[in-house]
């Protein structure tokens, strides 16, 4: 009764400013220190740690908060800042980065890993195939990210492409500040063994992908 | 042989059941479950227990079913047969462990037409087959089972 | 322990659409419980729909049915006012049974 | 249809990495699109809407009540269209709540029930639906054919759809997620499931239309608790409070967005 009461003033009275701003649903235009920390203060209000995901997880890093701010696109020297950041703290193995990629298709088809459902310690998956496109077998395949078909046949496999590739996984954002993709060493779900698994599987000449 | 011998056993021994008052007039049913076709391992196993060895193609079988089914425990299949005088429809998953899913007759009016909800261990081919005057006849789709999102 | 069970049957041009939900696990005995235990096979078995009071259609299914299973029939003659009646028996020997008119 | 068939065989093979597979992808959704509708067809939903009425009419807790009395917004007991009207602010309890949070209100102040008990079961799985899950599917079936038309004047419902909004593109959590990491670009998906964009009204009035939902993937049915809940999951997050504001605040965001859509749930998802 109340609401709908209210709605026919709304309606008569449209112009009136409660009335006149009606709600919309696009991405806010500004986001400033103060949201995040509202926003942040209610996660640590409204939400629990459950198994492995623990309340730590609700604070920002650096990276996210300044991803946050800038509504994902930073300005380019901010941008070119974060990213020698999160460079710098990926640690490249010296020699092959290449597995196998035998292995590195099951993980890439393990969407498991890092969840409250998950137990510490079991290996997780890589959740490849929820977005990008690998070995062409597969046609259950995610396209948020690009497709990753032929990716070692278009680009062969130096130690300069293995070591973008394992970057890439280890921690994109030191390719792309605020890309969507996770970041699957630095987050602890990825071992640096399974990263090679999985650059063998974009690299290797024998893997379906460049088939 | 051997399964038709237990099945009068198992008859008998409902019969007996039912006269002693002790059971549900319901149960004697069991009974009627086929255990031998039930237990086939192989598509043509199934066929052979259920007595249709070799079925005839037709086109007259009609399959209503999704090509993609994102979810193989839920796989609705809509079958219609206009084969004259169909008096029974099976349902064959040929790559489940136990590919004959069910077997349904019809009578007194009731239209050989069936929609059921299968579980599909993988992606198969799903084959109908009808029984009229004595005689089998068959068609099949193929579908797909995916890997689904997370969503919904 | 049977669950609900609901039939809902209409009449078009002389023909009943017949359709029925049963609440039951079918159970395929494949599946394990939280504990690793394999859950023993539970399911339906057998299905008889009757039309006032006759058999119309008697099916005999296994576990691959899935859970809370769904069946749609047909039946000529059928029309608004007749008695529906379908049961089940499973594989303990349990039985459930619906019955309504065609709307 | 066996012309068809072998059609899809071929392209699922073979054609994924020739050209043309922008055909090939319309051909699958089309399919996945059939897939949908006969599952939502040939869906055993309303087994769970008996159940729940069970629930809402029996007596239970210190108070031997039951929720038949239980105000759901249109006034105690009236059930008829009151879904459609949810999520929305409540001046007795002075918060906004969706059907679950205000149910669980009810048990609390109807039955006499303590929160930690009414909460300690709240998601069920494919043995035994939990009683939020039965309710929901019950009351909700009761919104069948009414416009979704959720709270959004109030300035409690306008500030708790700003928090919902804003949860929805705040990136956090151990894989630097957001809701619209997922949910904000046209014609994405994950493995083959579309990605609806769920902060415009094109993409979110089927969905709000649809949930509570029989989900066929587990045998459960769900709410959107719940399926808030589970993406949190898998955004690596911890988990959402059952009821808590940040919930309700996505639940109140995506509903408004798709206001002005008919009820045709509980729905029946993959």
């Amino acid at each position: 009764m109340r609401r709908s009461s209210h709605l026919l003033i709304c309606g008569l009275a449209a112009g009136l400013a409660a009335c006149a701003t009606p709600l919309v649903s696009e991405r806010p235009a500004a986001v400033t220190g103060q949201d995040l920390n509202e926003i942040t203060s209610v996660l640590k209000r409204d939400f629990k740690a459950r198994g492995i995901a623990t309340m730590a997880r609700v604070e920002l890093d650096t990276l996210q908060q300044q991803c946050n701010l800038h509504r994902d696109s930073p300005p380019a020297e901010l941008a070119a800042k974060l990213e020698a950041e999160q460079m710098k703290s990926i640690p490249f193995p010296s020699g092959s980065l290449i597995g196998d990629w035998k292995r590195g298709e099951r993980i890439a088809q393990n969407g498991r890993g890092s969840m409250w459902s998950d137990q510490a310690g079991e290996p997780a998956g890589g959740s490849c195939y929820n977005c990008h496109q690998l070995s062409p077998g597969e046609a259950s395949f995610g396209t948020l990210g690009p497709s990753l078909l032929r990716f070692g046949k278009l680009r062969g496999a130096s130690p300069e492409i293995q070591k973008y590739a394992y970057g890439r996984i280890y921690n994109s954002k030191a390719y792309n500040a605020c890309s969507q993709m996770p970041r699957l060493g630095h987050a602890g779900t990825l071992s640096e063994q399974q990263i090679k698994d999985l650059v063998a599987l974009l690299l290797d000449p024998d893997s379906p992908v460049n088939k | 042989m051997n399964a038709l011998r237990r099945t009068t056993l198992k008859a008998a021994g409902a019969a007996f059941l039912l006269a002693s008052g002790l059971l549900h007039p319901l149960r004697a049913l069991a009974a009627t479950w086929n255990k031998a076709a039930f237990a086939s391992k192989t598509p043509a196993d199934a066929l052979k227990s259920i007595g249709a060895s070799s079925p005839l193609e037709s086109k007259d079988i009609l399959i209503e079913a999704p090509q993609i089914a994102e979810n193989g425990l839920v796989v609705p299949i809509e079958i219609t047969s206009n084969v004259p005088n169909t008096k029974s429809l099976a349902v064959i998953v040929e790559k489940n462990p136990f590919p004959l899913v069910a077997q349904f007759e019809f009578m007194e009016g009731a239209l050989p037409f069936l929609k059921i909800n299968v579980k599909m261990g993988e992606s198969s081919w799903v084959r109908v087959v009808a029984e009229a005057g004595g005689k089998h006849y068959t068609a099949a789709e193929e579908i797909k089972v995916t890997i689904g999102g997370c969503g919904g | 322990m049977s669950g609900p069970m609901k039939i809902r049957a209409t009449a078009k041009d002389g023909v009943a659409d017949i359709r029925v939900l049963m609440s039951h696990p079918m159970e395929t005995g494949q599946r394990k419980d939280a504990d690793g235990k394999v859950i023993p096979p539970h399911f339906i078995q057998n299905v008889t729909v009757k039309l006032n009071g006759r058999t119309v259609a008697e099916g005999q299914i296994s576990q691959a049915v899935s859970r809370n299973p769904v069946f749609s029939f047909r039946a000529k003659g059928g029309k608004p006012g007749d008695k529906v009646e379908i049961s089940w028996l499973d594989t303990k020997g349990e039985t459930n049974k619906a019955e309504t008119v065609i709307a | 249809m066996r012309r068809r068939s072998r059609h899809a065989a071929l392209w699922l093979t073979a054609a994924f990495a020739l050209a043309g597979a922008h055909a090939v992808a319309q051909d699958a959704k089309k399919e996945i699109q059939k897939y949908q509708s006969m599952i939502t067809e040939g869906s055993p939903v309303e087994l769970f809407e008996l159940e729940g009425e069970v629930l809402w009419k029996k007596k239970q807790g210190p108070k031997t009540a039951s929720l038949e009395q239980c105000d759901l917004g249109q006034g105690p007991g009236v059930l008829k269209g009151a879904y459609a009207q949810l999520p929305r602010y409540f001046k007795d309890a002075d918060r906004v709540m969706d059907l679950e949070t205000r149910l669980l209100h009810c048990m609390m102040t109807l039955q006499g029930r303590s929160r930690d008990e009414a909460t300690k079961r709240v998601f069920g799985n494919e043995d035994r639906l939990s009683e939020m899950e039965s309710l929901s599917a019950y009351i909700a079936a009761q919104s069948r054919g009414v416009a979704m038309a959720p709270g959004a004047s109030h300035d409690k419902e306008r500030g708790v759809f700003e928090l919902g909004k804003r949860l929805f593109f705040h990136r956090a959590g151990a894989w630097d997620f957001s809701c619209a990491s997922c949910h904000s670009e046209e014609g994405k998906r994950i493995r083959m499931q579309d990605l609806p964009i769920l902060n415009t009204p094109a993409a979110a009035r089927p969905v709000v239309a649809t949930w509570p939902a029989y989900r066929v993937s587990n045998s459960q049915f769900k709410t959107m608790q719940w399926r808030i809940n589970d993406c949190y999951r898998q955004m690596r997050m911890p988990e959402p409070v059952f009821g808590s504001e940040a919930s309700v605040a996505l639940n109140l965001f995506l509903t408004v967005t798709g206001q002005g859509e008919i009820y045709r749930g509980p729905g029946t998802k993959r």
